[in-house]
């Protein structure tokens, strides 16, 4: 029976080893910073290139939406406060598309620098509230745009 | 207590305490819908952003959190079957699984309409999206496995291993795809620890919903075991004295 | 209590501010889903109940034809074992 | 015991070594995997677009998913030969930990039907105009992540070896358990042409090559007593 014992620690310690080692791995991988969305302000830095399809995240800026008249053609800004990029869309705008509301914008940026939009998306916070909670709180001055900004941990 | 425990594993055992619960579950899960519902659609404020699509709310939010229920579920249920045998433990890991099915599909379609309108999309490769379809899927593989395999005892016990493995793999799942793409809000409609807590208008309906919607989950879980068992059960005596009463 | 409700009238509950269609279909797979699976589990337990009952007769017939006569009727035989 | 007993290390070299053996008598278990790969890969450019530009872009999630269809191919004859001629009894019932056994076979797996599409990998994604800078990239995350596929789909299989028809079931359990690779494998060649870094995403790969070896085998030991028996 001693080999059989010897066998079940050998398992034992293999399991152990390995599963440590991928814990290791998984706590570094997640020290390391991985992008899931462009800031407005790493793509005015230059980190993205022509053609390059991406995501950015970003507050609708306060009013830059100018929409055509005879077309679904808008053009607005996102921004994080610090840097602004220059929105081409063609599409229907979510409901709840709005100036200072947090988006996601998919598509590339074309030659003359302007990011053409395939997709446009709201992203909604966890926060529900109701009209005149909302303006409560605009009157005490906690603005909904800080709120938002608060719960975008994307970048 | 071991005793208590063996016999918890007997399903005549709980075919007849299940019978009185039954009436137990089935009143308060009636008043908590029905004073839910009627709290959701005609009570709740429509928020400041959705405005009445707000109300989906009360629907998706207990369906997706008890969605992700199932597999820890069918995980504890399947470890009971490998280490003990205990034959309520399989009944409960073989009812669960279309039921969980179900669960997730509802999750997914009330989670996509209400998309469709705060988002903008019906459907989006987003990673709380795409771990529950792939969960869907784990759900489907763990019940056709049941259904190829013939013998019974042997399904039991594949079905563990595959739920146990699945658990696992639904976690796995769960942050990948969290990683690779998000969209989803954050699921904490009523933390309090937000610089504006959700206001308990928009929460106690909530929690009331949730809660119906456990017991509703509960009650159909006693009822499709029920059935199993008297499936399972219908050689023994006791099945055949209550057959022949009815 | 009543001027709580959100809604001022009846067409403009129904209509849920626009978002008609998308509320009303939720509450609707709600309603489906929720009644189906309290509904089939009553109807399945049913047909096992008959299903055993029938079974339980064609036994005892069996049974019976068994101590009349020594011959086995092929065809109940087949019908007891197909249920 | 009296009767002299081999290490554990020998016995999972023997069965390595039989494995190898058995598939290279046996070519078109090898062969086979690999054309499907390749075909499958063909298939795209003629699918979607020739188009150079179109085809870089899908490149990476092509040769993935088509690694992905190939290993699901080959798990077929992963234990089932073994289960109808009687060897897999055998192999249960030996004194041996059926856990080194099973890696032994998954490693032998592996090397047989895993390796050869790495190897081939950059050729086709050369075929598929993929950015030469990322071919390192494709064939490093390739190699960490085929042997976590095998592994996952010798759980699959060990469930399923019994049962006579079991393509679709293997399929519906064994791909949605793979979702991590392919996503993490797809990220690590696209971060690359963006020119990130790429630390992040190995790391992830190998935790799952790690906790797949460590974790997998003891999922598909279990499984294999349950279908045997």
């Amino acid at each position: 029976m001693k080999s059989h014992r010897k066998e079940r620690l050998s398992i034992i310690v293999f399991i152990t080893t390995g599963l440590s080692l991928a814990i290791g791995l998984t706590l570094f991988a997640l020290s390391q910073n991985i992008d899931l969305f462009y800031t407005p302000t790493q793509v005015a830095q230059g980190e993205v290139e022509t053609g390059q399809r991406i995501r950015i995240g970003g507050m609708v800026k306060d009013g830059s939406l100018r929409s055509a008249n005879d077309s679904l053609r808008v053009q607005f800004a996102t921004t994080d406060y610090i840097n602004d990029v220059t929105i081409h869309y063609e599409g229907l705008l979510p409901d709840l598309f709005r100036e200072g509301q947090g988006i996601v914008v998919e598509g590339a940026i074309d030659e003359l620098g302007v990011f053409q939009a395939s997709r446009v998306l709201a992203k909604h916070d966890e926060n529900y509230m109701s009209q005149e909670v909302k303006a409560a709180l605009d009157a005490a001055g906690v603005s909904a745009e800080n709120h938002l900004l608060s719960s975008q941990p994307e970048t | 207590m071991w005793l208590w425990f063996s016999k918890l594993g007997s399903p005549k055992w709980f075919y007849e305490l299940s019978g009185k619960w039954l009436p137990w579950l089935i009143g308060p899960m009636a008043l908590l819908l029905i004073v839910g519902i009627i709290w959701a659609l005609l009570f709740v404020p429509p928020d400041y952003q959705q405005g009445n699509t707000i109300r989906i709310m009360y629907i998706h939010v207990p369906f997706a959190s008890i969605s992700l229920a199932f597999f820890p579920l069918m995980a504890l249920a399947g470890t009971i079957t490998l280490v003990w045998r205990m034959k309520l433990a399989d009944i409960v890991a073989k009812t669960a699984a279309p039921l969980g099915a179900w669960f997730t599909a509802l999750a997914l379609a009330s989670g996509s309409i209400w998309g469709s309108d705060i988002w903008g999309t019906w459907w989006i490769w987003d990673g709380r999206l795409t771990s529950m379809l792939l969960q869907f899927f784990l759900l489907i593989g763990v019940i056709s496995l049941r259904s190829a395999l013939e013998d019974a005892e042997a399904a039991a016990k594949a079905c563990a291993v595959l739920s146990i493995v699945g658990c696992i793999n639904v976690i796995v799942i769960k942050y990948s795809v969290d990683w690779w793409n998000t969209l989803h809000q954050p699921s904490s409609p009523f933390s309090l620890s937000n610089e504006a807590p959700n206001p308990p208008e928009v929460w106690i309906p909530l929690v009331i919903m949730i809660f119906a919607v456990y017991l509703f989950f509960a009650v159909s879980l006693i009822l499709s075991m029920r059935n199993e068992i008297l499936v399972r059960e219908r050689r023994s005596e006791w099945v055949q004295q209550l057959v022949q009463a009815t | 209590m009543f001027d709580l409700i959100q809604f001022s009238s009846v067409g403009e509950f129904l209509n849920m501010g626009g978002y008609a269609f998308n509320v009303w279909l939720v509450y609707a797979l709600f309603a489906m889903f929720f009644s189906v699976n309290l509904t089939y589990p009553l109807i399945r337990k049913r047909q096992i109940v008959l299903e055993q009952k029938r079974r339980l007769i064609l036994n005892k017939e069996i049974v019976s034809q068994n101590e009349d006569n020594n011959e086995v009727d092929n065809l109940t035989f087949r019908v007891g074992e197909g249920t | 015991m009296s009767i002299k007993r081999t290490t554990t290390l020998k016995a999972f070299q023997a069965t390595l070594r039989r494995d190898l053996l058995i598939a290279y008598k046996r070519k078109n278990e090898v062969v086979n995997p690999f054309m499907f790969f390749l075909i499958v890969a063909t298939l795209f450019p003629i699918g979607i677009s020739p188009e150079p530009d179109r085809l870089s872009e899908i490149a990476a999630g092509v040769l993935w998913i088509s690694t992905l269809l190939a290993s699901l191919l080959a798990m077929d004859s992963l234990y089932r030969a073994d289960y109808e001629d009687g060897s897999l009894e055998q192999l249960l019932l030996a004194p041996h930990s059926l856990y080194f056994m099973v890696l032994a076979k998954n490693l032998a797996h592996w090397l047989i039907s895993g390796l050869p599409v790495v190897l081939v990998s950059p050729l086709i994604g050369y075929m598929l105009s993929l950015p030469a800078e990322s071919f390192g990239t494709l064939f490093v995350t390739l190699l960490l992540g085929t042997p976590v596929l095998s592994l996952l789909g010798s759980i699959g299989v060990a469930l399923t070896v019994g049962l006579g028809s079991r393509g679709l079931i293997l399929a519906v359990i064994t791909l949605p358990m793979s979702v991590p690779v392919l996503i993490a494998g797809t990220m690590a060649v696209q971060q690359t042409l963006n020119g990130a870094s790429l630390a992040g995403y190995l790391a992830i790969m190998g935790a799952m090559l790690l906790a797949s070896i460590s974790l997998a085998p003891l999922a598909s030991a279990a499984a294999l007593r349950i279908s045997v028996n």
